[in-house]
């Protein structure tokens, strides 16, 4: 074989288009034709489940969506299988954002969950208020925490939030959980300023930021972190509602299977072709 | 699933491709419509929201008796005097404050969070709990301190000192690829979660088969025909 | 007057002011203070929002000098503008229903989750290109990445559940520990560059350049 | 979260050890920076690696990218040390006459230190004496947007094609778009992390990696700014005593004695 043809240069130097139109396709076909493989549930999932599990009717939940829309498309099974869960415990939400592009959220997340609401007569007002972008950035996190009402006077439909549960939040000592999802725009706000204060709180944060996370969860300021779309699958597995993301975990396997195959053929082709050009 | 439904669905869909075009490796007009349509609209909802904080938390704070809040709208003007040709200075007083509050409340809580929590959460017993919490504690507590001695730039590392920022940047490579891992996996679940956006409900399917298959043919047939470089916008 | 705004000094003190409002009531108990500081973080809230408002003009002028010097495919940078004043426009028209959210869902939502998406294929190439074992360094990064790729892959699992604790032990420990170690480095970083703009040794985070110094 | 050892009347439990370290850290940096001498730093490996891609770009004849990140909160601690080394960049370039792209954006924060980026530039071309070959047309502000302003700095490099790209201060999840696409066009990159996942991508992604603080340490060597010498002389002190805290404590926590936990949390 001569020098030019050789079949390990070939390997080592893959066109990346390639690779980018074959991670397109293993993606894509499982999407347009689901396969529903099995998948295990891991710790880290099934402690969130227990904390939120452990909420009652007379608890407030502040259900804080903390990302681009972008990154919610990661989050999204983690906030939905989440949400349902707290409808089904009865527990009041109070759903806030800190990113302008967050507030196109809530009417999907209402438009997905019609079932549930209507099951548990789940109103706007009584048991759930939208209260649109109140954080734009650390200072007013800080002063909700502070003073709660000082800061949110009214909800994203511009109506006084007076008259509804909210009147019993005063400020970081009153919320019975903090449900964060989060690409990270302001979560360490929160870990500041409520916290740090010991109000508990709960995260299903994006992939990027579980190892910077991690280390919250260990010193007690986060009771639990529900990891990216695969603990959203796992969430929708343990309370039997499959969704988006158990929908994606056939993606997940083929995705990363086709990654391993090139980092194998990858080093055939170094160890085949570079390598050799090296000591030669 | 209303017409408007389905303008919404091919538009989401192709502009989506569009974007994606990227990948092609050469920059098109495809690109720059949809990355011109998203800084576009983007702008203006980031436009929309602040406008709607600054009444909301401002006007309406005013107006419910908080009277100090009017310095918030009178600094709040004052910035905008920055791109005055003349009058710039003028925002350096609303900056300053700004500035002043925002490291406050940044760098208070960060000596907490970011060193005496991390040193703590690392000083656990070593010799008790089964043998997994054994063998991770002795790892995480041997990783952090030969890591740490990596970051130190004011003494020669020398001797032990080098020893030990050697193997800590060795086990650093070893996290680097745990975490290469991990970050993965979550900008995958990005790329699914997107495109299960634009085939859901399930009569998208056929629109974003129809728009990947569009967009990649104007790809080939503008670079072949030699149009792409003729009517991407330059820099 | 504008003497005041270009003195150094003044925006210095303004500053540190500024700054101990917010400070000292994380410290000391000192309930009026603390009253006194949660308005005065609402104040630098407001401020934060108009300099947002103000990127805008700056993009817009950036748009407008595109299309006066007549650039090649200038068109898309007069589309930029106009969607930027059709999206303002959408929302005084409503917010929850109408053409706002027909921007937001045909717009907006998908194109801000490709951009974020696109990354999976950046990094699936450099799976490719960069996990190889060149020296003992990239070995260590590649067996590490490799294993804990392997366990996520949610099959994987299902199948072979022994691997769960292997892949574990890289991402709560080497990985864990990095987090931390980072967290130190950069946490001191922070508050001594912090305690440099206090002092005044770090003037172009005010603004000042060259004719003020 | 154990109790604290003590707590002191009008100081809110639980944040005396903080408050104190925080006026420490003060001290120490009025200290350093009082004495007059320069505190010793060691050469950053990174340096040389950037000297090194000028130097091939400059032989290949292509121009260099370099961005001091999108300093998405303006100066931040990042954006501060990414300028001092594009000013050591701007030199190298302007000695070797090598075309020097500085791709600025990507946030609302960068409109302020853009200008700031200018200067340093057009004062690194200044001391080497080629004043008039500095062109602000070479630091273009490609957009507010941080995708935008990605896909600009792309076209960048797809047209330039330079020689070598170092990206440094604070780059986010686009660091990757534009590392990939450095090395499409044959580029050497060199680049900086400012948080851990990015910094793991950017370790396989780039040629060579300034891992974490070395970047900002390579701003302070080269700055010779006394102020940003005392910060990284008590930085590393306090680094000496977080090993302190953290060998002492692991050593009283295994004898039974939980003193320094509860030092920790006072």
């Amino acid at each position: 074989m001569s020098e030019e043809r050789n079949i390990f240069r070939m390997l080592a130097e893959i066109d990346r288009r390639i690779i980018y139109l074959l991670l397109f396709i293993v993606v894509t076909v499982p999407i347009l034709r689901p396969i529903a493989m099995p998948l295990a549930v891991s710790p880290d999932t099934k402690q969130y489940y227990k904390v939120l599990n452990s909420l009652g009717p007379d608890d407030t939940v502040l259900f804080v969506l903390d990302t681009e829309f972008s990154g919610y498309m990661e989050i999204q099974s983690g906030v939905l299988a989440s949400a349902r869960l707290i409808i089904e415990k009865g527990a009041k939400m109070a759903i806030a954002c800190s990113h302008p592009e967050a507030t196109g959220i809530p009417p999907m997340m209402f438009s997905y969950l019609r079932d549930v609401m209507e099951k548990y007569d789940y109103k706007y007002g009584e048991d759930y208020v939208v209260l649109g972008y109140i954080f734009p950035n650390e200072a007013a996190v800080a002063s909700s925490a502070q003073d709660f009402h000082g800061v949110v006077k009214e909800d994203w439909r511009g109506r006084p939030i007076k008259g509804t549960f909210l009147d019993g939040i005063h400020d970081w000592k009153d919320w019975s959980l903090i449900a964060i999802f989060s690409t990270g725009v302001r979560s360490d706000a929160f870990i500041r300023h409520y916290g740090l204060r010991g109000t508990p709180m709960v995260i299903n944060c994006i992939g990027v930021m579980i190892p910077t996370t991690k280390p919250y969860v260990d010193t007690g300021i986060f009771k639990a972190l529900l990891p990216s779309m695969r603990g959203g699958a796992e969430l929708e597995k343990l309370i039997n509602a499959p969704g988006p993301g158990l929908a994606a975990m056939d993606c997940f396997t083929f995705g990363h299977y086709l990654v391993i195959f090139f980092i194998i053929i990858a080093n055939i082709g170094y160890f085949g072709y570079v390598r050799r050009r090296a000591e030669r | 699933m209303t017409p408007l439904d389905l303008i919404i669905a091919i538009v989401a869909a192709f502009l989506s491709m569009c974007m994606f075009s990227t990948l092609y490796g050469k920059s098109s007009p495809l690109y720059a419509l949809a990355e011109e349509s998203y800084i576009g609209f983007g702008t203006g909802l980031t436009v929309v929201v602040n406008v709607l904080y600054i009444y909301r938390t401002g006007i309406l704070g005013i107006k419910a008796g908080n009277w100090v809040l009017i310095l918030g709208i009178i600094l709040g003007i004052m910035v905008l005097f920055r791109v005055h040709p003349k009058y710039d200075y003028i925002a350096r007083l609303p900056i300053a404050i700004a500035l002043g509050a925002g490291f406050a409340l940044a760098l208070r809580t960060t000596i907490f969070t970011g060193f005496l929590d991390q040193i703590r959460a690392t000083i656990v017993p070593l010799f008790s709990g089964d043998a997994q919490t054994i063998l991770y504690r002795w790892t995480i507590a041997l990783c952090v301190i030969f890591m740490l001695t990596f970051f130190l730039y004011t003494i020669e590392l020398k001797g032990p000192l080098k020893w030990s920022a050697t193997i800590g940047e060795y086990m650093m490579y070893i996290a680097f690829g745990a975490i290469f891992a991990q970050t993965f996996m979550g900008r995958l679940a990005l790329f699914v979660g997107t495109m299960q956006y634009l085939a859901t409900p399930p009569w998208k399917k056929p629109i974003l088969v129809a728009s990947m298959v569009i967009v990649l043919a104007l790809l080939i047939v503008l670079d072949k025909t030699g149009l792409l470089e003729r009517w991407t916008p330059e820099e | 007057m504008s003497a005041f705004f270009r003195s150094r000094e003044a925006m210095l003190i303004v500053m540190v002011i500024s700054f101990l409002i917010v400070f000292i009531p994380y410290f000391f108990n000192v309930p009026a203070l603390e009253e006194f500081s949660t308005t005065w973080i609402t104040i630098a809230a407001i401020v934060n929002a108009f300099t947002l408002v103000l990127a805008v003009y700056s993009q817009f002028r950036r748009g407008i000098y595109f299309i006066r010097t007549g650039k090649r495919a200038w068109g898309f940078k007069l589309w930029m503008l106009i969607g930027i004043i059709l999206m303002i426009i959408f929302a005084t028209m409503g917010m929850e229903k109408g053409p706002y959210s027909w921007a937001m869902q045909a717009i907006i939502t998908p194109l801000s989750s490709v951009n974020y998406g696109i990354l999976a294929f950046y990094l699936s190439s450099t799976c490719a290109r960069a996990f190889r074992a060149r020296n003992l360094k990239a070995f260590a990064l590649l067996v590490a990445g490799f294993i804990v790729l392997f366990y996520q892959a949610p099959l994987t699992g299902a199948i072979i559940p022994g691997i769960e604790p292997v892949a574990r032990y890289f991402t709560e420990t080497f990985a864990m520990a990095f987090a931390r170690v980072f967290a130190i480095s950069v946490t001191l970083g922070a508050i001594v560059f912090g305690i440099r703009v206090l002092l005044g040794k770090e003037p172009m985070v005010l603004g000042f350049t060259r004719e003020e110094r | 979260m154990s109790s604290p050892l003590f707590t002191i009347p009008g100081i809110i439990e639980g944040r005396f050890l903080g408050l104190l370290l925080n006026v420490i850290l003060v001290l120490l940096v009025i200290y350093y920076m009082r004495e007059g001498r320069l505190p010793y730093m060691r050469r950053v490996a990174g340096l040389d690696a950037i000297e090194e891609a000028v130097g091939r770009s400059a032989e290949m004849g292509r121009p260099v990218v370099c961005s001091y990140g999108i300093a998405w909160d303006g100066f931040d601690y990042w954006t501060v040390a990414a300028l001092a080394v594009l000013g050591y960049v701007a030199r190298l370039c302007a000695r070797t006459g090598t075309r020097l792209i500085v791709p600025t954006g990507g946030s609302d924060g960068s409109l302020i230190v853009r200008p700031v980026a200018v200067e340093t530039v057009r004062t690194a071309y200044l001391l080497e004496g080629k004043e008039e070959e500095f062109d602000e047309k070479d630091l273009p502000f490609l957009s507010g947007q941080q995708y935008a302003y990605t896909g600009g700095y792309i076209g960048i490099l797809q047209r330039a094609r330079p020689g070598a790209v170092i990206m440094l201060g604070s780059h986010y999840s686009e660091a990757m778009n534009i590392t990939e696409t450095a090395n499409a066009v044959g580029a050497l990159t060199i680049t900086t992390g400012c948080y851990a996942s990015n910094l793991a991508c950017l370790a396989c992604a780039s040629d060579y990696i300034l891992i974490g603080e070395e970047g900002t340490a390579a701003g302070a060597y080269l700055s010779e700014d006394p102020a940003q010498r005392a910060s990284f002389r008590a930085q590393d002190i306090y680094k000496w005593i977080a090993l302190a805290f953290l060998i002492l404590g692991l050593i009283a926590i295994n004898a039974g004695s939980d003193f320094f936990v509860r030092l920790l949390a006072t």
